[in-house]
């Protein structure tokens, strides 16, 4: 079904978007690309766009203008599910577990409806899986607790872990140490590190900028729907608009 | 003491004690039936059990039907149709009734009517209408006076055409009973070569009736007969009042339910005037049998504490006439052999609080007995009006007839 | 049979019939619309405000209108009992809330009915006031003068909630609740209890509107049921929360009922409304006005 | 898991075995006509909980499908004389039908713009049959039942024995449902749509499957009750009480588990049969009213809830 993308093609490429809400235009004409295996730092202030673009690119909103291709397809019709087959995953900003669940069911979820759900027919097999990443991430003491059990931090691995069930290929984690303490915040950051690698790009919005500077290979910095500097994080970090857009405000 | 004596005492002691046993070994008589005490029927089921609970009472005071104590079974069908079924088999094979009395009205009735056909058993209709039209069942006893099904429209649409009528409108209820009228005031009015200008058939929810008697008046009949329940009744003669329905209009009304009960004509008041409409019973001179004052003496005291209809008319003394003619069936003959009392019935004549009454082959009246009566005088918010004769004159059928039609209908509103 | 003059009366009652139907519908658009509650009792606190007034015409002579203004506050107290237990109950705790919150009002809207079958039985009942049974006449127009008397209850209704919504820091509040409760809070402002005082206002309209239902027709104990149907029918209609889309709905929704009643064939009048509802949903799913 | 599957399918053979030995030796009749209206609200309450339980999508138009499956049986049987078991195929299809029109229309939205389109539906079919006048429109129409067949001695048994075979048919498509990857999808979809979505599950197609399902049932379960009452008019077919009623057992038994809506079939069917036949009066109202309050209170998971205090809740499936 996908059309093998070209070995220097980039995985993720975002083609001109812009979306709007009513008179108020969330993104402006936003272009960017993401190597296969990157780690992409979005940065931005509040009501920059970052959401939106999250949302846009997991398929949660059309954009109105543009496009999203994704390994050399054009997703943009697309419904979330069918991009999440293809290889598109993400967390959200305020956690959003399967609440009548365990963790381990919220993992099964993203398993039973995987791409790759053929080579682990029986559920004995996707069980497994499924404790292998809870293992990963070091959740596996509580697969059998509800979720409305978990802690903070907890949760937030758990949308981490039910995001990674999916076998992405692009992991988009939106603000995941939101709300943590420093200790918690290395805890994810050390985690979102390692699970990227050769095949996962991973994108992280993210406020904390020691995290950001830490774990970006490039930065993108959003401002009122429109890319205002993209490159290596320090330099970002160093250009003048991005400092007014943080601090003048 | 007395040896002998002692035990003459103690037999007759025993004796004494045996005999009030003795008595209550014979077993009530049980009646069984539904009747809707809920949802859109309850009003009228409420006064129809009303009625035939009091000829329990009067009966058993009596002494009982055959010296049996007279009991009733009675369970709420919710005016629906698919509670029945279960109902009449619990009564039959749980309860083991007796006799079965039909619940009041037409839709809970229709489903039982293929159950106590195939038992061969007698049931007692309860103003419904036309059930029996494709079952064929000879043991069924409709009681109401609607007599031949097309009786009905026939009395006002020739009141009409007295009155000059040539055209009619034709508004019903989208609802099983008026339907089952506008179809028969439909061959009537081809029979009497009235012209039908308009014909509408609202839906049941209908909540404002303004524009419907707009589009009427558009088509300026001589008749309108109105087939409708109780909600819409009051609203189409709130929209009649407010909108007018022209000049031309001889007569107004015909098969309106909820004109015949008491909350319904308080509210309403005056603007029912001038409006025939269909009754069964009307405090009117031609109307009082054997019985008749008495029944309502009773029900009306009767009615306040049960909170029921305070007036009655137009179930309650039914109820009261079904079971004296299952009393008179019974004496006749008797006993309770289901087929003995269909042939007397079908056979006799039977004195009742609301006259005689003789069935035809199909188990309804064999002459029509519905009253067409036209409201006059009638003022605002006083039921006990409608106690006293002269409110609602009857102009039809001809043998209880009390009054002559005022025409137009816009004069006889005055 | 079509006439110029039958198409312009039936536009005129319809318009008339439409501003009763927003009338009644308009808490709901609160409640609902905004708040997100499945109020699915509303049609029974409407009818339950209606018996209200009838009890206050009938034994004090009292006019219907002026009853269900001084019901208002008894309904606002009402109101706010109902949220805060629709609240403690079911929002709260979160998750199913919507499918249990509409079993709950479906429960609430039943004992209503007993309650008030046990009081006044199963008879219909109606009010009397001088404006009913009546009619105005414009050349060979008749209208009746209770629907215009609905006419103007729903449009004062309309101008002064729209208005309260845009200019108190109250309304406003409601509205921003509506959107983004989280926002509300950084406002500094407790978005339990605005919604609270905002589902107060809903049920004190529903005393109004009660009146209304009774001074247009007569009422009985069963009638909620009717308007289960076509209160939300409207509130959907018109967008979720948009207090004018709910006239704008309401009134197409009457005009199209009476357009149908008067030129064609008048059984057909209740699935061409709701057949109007599906084609909006179908086209417009954010309703006529929807956000 | 197997072996609850063995346990299972021996159960639901011992229940139909019961219930034909039941209409073979019991002679009374009432058993039958109650038991019928108990069997076919469980068989409605159960599809009724694929949809709003697992999916988490209020169904107020019970009735539309239910009355669908009526008015079908009762156009077969009129234009055709078609036997039961056409009657009652032919209104699965035609409800499951049904159920994906509106679902099509109506479940790319948010939950409750699909409960207000049912209300819709069921008042627009509801209209339309009753302005059909070869089914008997607004009147209504009487029908004829066909001689029984063997080995039942009468129709009510029979129909009490379809309709138990219906209850089985409902239970095991609910059971394979939930313990399917589709079951799990649709409690994904039903706690967050979104979040289920991004995590790869196709939620319409989820609830376009659920919603046909159901509808199939629905109308199945309505189609013998054109026989069972030899009557139908379209009040009675198109109740609202339909609607609530199933809502209410659903809700009542707990719709985390197919056996949640047959127990409170069972529970409130029974009552309020039994009610109808001993207080009978407003209190039958007001009791399913309390009923529906006190136990979305006091016992939000149902019955279910109140038997296994604590949900022992595991990753596979039972």
């Amino acid at each position: 079904m996908t059309v093998p993308a070209a070995p220097d093609a980039p995985l993720l490429r975002i083609d001109a978007l812009t979306k709007s809400f009513g008179g108020f235009v969330a993104l402006n004409d936003v272009s960017v690309q993401v190597r296969k295996g990157e780690r992409f730092g979005l940065i931005g202030p509040n009501g920059s766009g970052k959401t939106t673009l999250v949302h846009c690119i997991s398929g949660a909103l059309r954009p109105n203008k543009g496009a999203v291709i994704f390994g050399g397809e054009d997703v943009t019709p697309l419904p979330p599910n069918q991009r999440s087959r293809r290889g598109i995953a993400r967390s959200f900003q305020i956690p959003r577990p399967f609440r009548s669940m365990t963790v381990l069911e919220n993992l099964m979820v993203a398993l039973d409806f995987a791409a790759g759900r053929e080579t682990l027919e029986s559920t004995a097999h996707r069980r497994e899986a499924a404790m292998s990443i809870l293992a990963r991430i070091g959740l596996a003491a509580k697969a059998e607790s509800p979720t409305a059990t978990l802690t903070q931090v907890e949760l937030r691995k758990m949308e981490l872990a039910r995001a990674m069930a999916t076998g992405p290929k692009l992991l988009i984690s939106d603000e995941a140490m939101a709300g943590l303490s420093t200790s918690e915040v290395d805890e994810v950051l050390d985690l979102l590190m390692s699970l990227g690698g050769d095949d996962i790009a991973i994108i992280m919005i993210e406020h904390i900028m020691q995290a950001v500077m830490r774990f970006s290979q490039r930065v993108m910095c959003l401002d009122a729907g429109r890319i205002i500097a993209i490159g290596p994080p320090a330099e970002v970090m160093a250009n003048a608009r991005v400092q007014e857009a943080y601090l003048g405000t | 003491m007395n040896r002998r004596l002692l035990l003459g005492w103690a037999a007759a002691i025993t004796l004494l004690g045996l005999m009030p046993a003795a008595r209550a070994e014979e077993p009530p008589i049980r009646i069984g039936m539904s009747m809707p005490q809920t949802g859109g029927l309850a009003g009228g089921g409420k006064a129809s059990l009303l009625g035939i609970e009091i000829w329990r009472d009067d009966i058993n005071a009596r002494g009982g039907l055959l010296g049996r104590k007279v009991e009733l079974v009675v369970y709420d069908d919710k005016s629906s149709a698919s509670e029945t079924p279960a109902i009449y088999a619990k009564l039959l094979d749980i309860d083991k009734v007796d006799l079965l009395f039909a619940p009041y009205a037409t839709v809970p009735t229709a489903p039982i009517m293929p159950l106590v056909k195939q038992r061969g058993l007698l049931l007692m209709g309860n103003f419904s209408f036309q059930v029996n039209s494709k079952v064929h069942h000879d043991m069924w006893f409709n009681n109401a006076p609607w007599g031949p099904a097309d009786s009905w429209a026939t009395g006002f649409l020739t009141l009409g055409q007295k009155a000059g009528g040539k055209t009619m409108a034709l508004l019903s209820a989208d609802q099983e009973f008026a339907q089952n009228l506008a179809t028969t005031a439909r061959d009537v009015a081809k029979k009497l070569d009235l012209n039908v200008v308009f014909d509408q058939a609202y839906p049941p929810s209908l909540a404002e009736f303004s524009s419907i008697v707009r589009a009427m008046n558009a088509t300026k009949p001589d008749i309108v007969f109105v087939a409708s329940y109780p909600p819409d009744s009051a609203a189409i003669l709130r929209a009649v009042n407010e909108i007018g329905v022209g000049d031309n209009v001889r007569i107004f009304g015909g098969a309106m339910v909820g004109l015949q009960f008491a909350a319904v004509m308080e509210n309403l008041g005056s603007l029912m005037n001038g409006v025939v409409n269909f009754n069964t019973w009307l405090p009117e001179p031609s109307m009082y049998f054997d019985g008749t004052k008495e029944f309502f003496e009773t029900y009306s005291k009767r009615a306040v504490e049960a909170k029921v209809d305070p007036l009655g008319y137009y179930l309650a003394p039914y109820g009261y006439a079904m079971g004296q003619m299952v009393e008179a069936a019974a004496n006749a003959t008797k006993s309770l052999d289901q087929k003995g009392l269909a042939k007397y019935l079908h056979e006799n004549t039977m004195q009742t609080i609301v006259g005689p009454i003789t069935f035809a082959e199909n188990g309804e009246w064999k002459e029509s007995s519905t009253l067409e009566a036209q409201f006059r005088g009638v003022k605002d918010k006083n039921v006990d009006q409608f106690r006293s004769p002269g409110k609602q004159v009857i102009l039809f059928p001809d043998r209880l007839k009390t009054g002559d039609l005022i025409t137009p209908f816009e004069k006889a509103r005055e | 049979m079509f006439s110029i003059d039958l198409l312009r009366d039936a536009v005129v009652l319809g318009v008339l019939l439409g501003c009763f139907y927003a009338a009644v519908s308009i808490g709901l658009s609160i409640s609902f619309g905004l708040l997100d509650v499945p109020q699915v009792a509303h049609p029974a606190f409407l009818v339950l405000a209606s018996y209200g007034v009838y009890l206050l015409n009938d034994r004090y002579d009292i006019d219907p209108l002026l009853a269900g203004l001084m019901l208002a506050p008894l309904f606002f107290a009402l109101g706010i009992i109902t949220y805060r237990i629709y609240y403690e109950t079911f929002e709260r705790r979160g998750s199913d809330a919507a499918v249990r919150g509409i079993a709950f009002f479906f429960g609430v809207a039943f004992i209503i009915e007993v309650l008030i079958i046990v009081q006044f039985g199963v008879d219909q009942r109606s009010v009397t006031a001088p404006y009913i049974g009546k009619a105005w006449r414009f050349g060979d127009l008749r209208i009746p003068i209770r629907q215009l008397v609905a006419f103007a209850v729903a449009m004062g209704l309309t101008v002064l909630l729209a208005a309260y919504l845009s200019k108190t820091f109250m309304g406003r509040a409601i509205r921003a609740v509506a959107q983004d409760e989280e926002g509300l809070r950084l406002m500094g402002a407790d978005p339990i209890r605005v919604k609270q005082v905002a589902f107060g206002i809903a049920t004190a309209v529903v005393a109004v509107a009660g009146a209304l239902l009774i001074v247009v027709a007569p009422v009985e104990p069963t009638l909620d049921r009717v308007y289960i149907g076509r209160t939300f029918c409207v509130v959907v209609m018109a967008g979720l929360g948009s207090i004018s889309g709910t006239l704008i709905a309401a009134i197409i929704l009457g005009v199209a009922e009476s357009i149908v009643l008067t030129l064609f064939g008048a059984s057909w009048a209740p699935a061409i409304s709701f057949a109007l509802l599906l084609g909006v949903l179908a086209v417009r799913p954010q309703g006529l006005l929807g956000r | 898991m197997q072996r609850r599957s063995i346990a299972f399918w021996l159960g639901a053979v011992v229940f139909l075995a019961a219930m034909l030995a039941m209409t073979q030796l019991v002679r009374n009749e009432y058993p039958f006509f109650a038991g019928y209206v108990i069997l076919q609200f469980v068989v409605l309450a159960v599809a009724w909980t694929i949809l709003g339980g697992y999916a988490g999508y209020v169904n107020f138009g019970t009735n539309a499908f239910f009355g669908v499956g009526v008015y079908t049986a009762v156009l077969l049987v009129k234009a055709f004389g078609a036997p039961l078991p056409v009657q009652i195929a032919t209104a699965a299809v035609v409800g499951s039908l049904l159920g994906l029109g509106v679902g099509l229309l109506t479940l790319r939205m948010r939950g409750i713009f699909f409960s207000i389109a049912t209300i819709a539906l069921a008042i627009i079919i509801e209209t339309s049959i009753t302005n059909f006048r070869f089914v008997g429109g607004a009147a209504g129409i009487q029908l004829q039942r066909p001689p029984v067949t063997a080995p039942f001695d009468s129709y009510v048994k029979m129909l009490f024995f379809v309709q138990a075979l219906l209850v089985v048919i409902a239970v095991a498509i609910t059971r394979g449902i939930q313990n399917s990857r589709i079951g799990r999808g649709l409690h994904a979809l039903r706690d967050d749509e979104l979040a289920a979505e991004c995590t790869g599950v196709p939620t319409l197609r989820l609830k376009l499957l659920a919603c046909v399902i159901s509808g199939a049932l629905m109308a199945a379960a309505g189609a013998p009750a054109a026989m069972y009452l030899q009557y139908a008019n379209p009040d009675s077919a198109f109740n609202l009480n339909y609607s609530v009623s199933v809502l209410a057992m659903a809700l009542i038994g707990g719709t985390a588990h197919w056996i949640g809506p047959v127990l409170g079939a069972i529970l409130l069917g029974a009552t309020q049969q039994l009610l109808a036949v001993t207080i009978s009066s407003e209190v039958n109202v007001l009791v399913l009213g309390v009923m529906l309050v006190l136990f979305v209170v006091a016992a939000p998971k149902g019955v279910i809830g109140l038997v296994q205090r604590q949900p022992k809740r595991r990753g596979g499936s039972k």
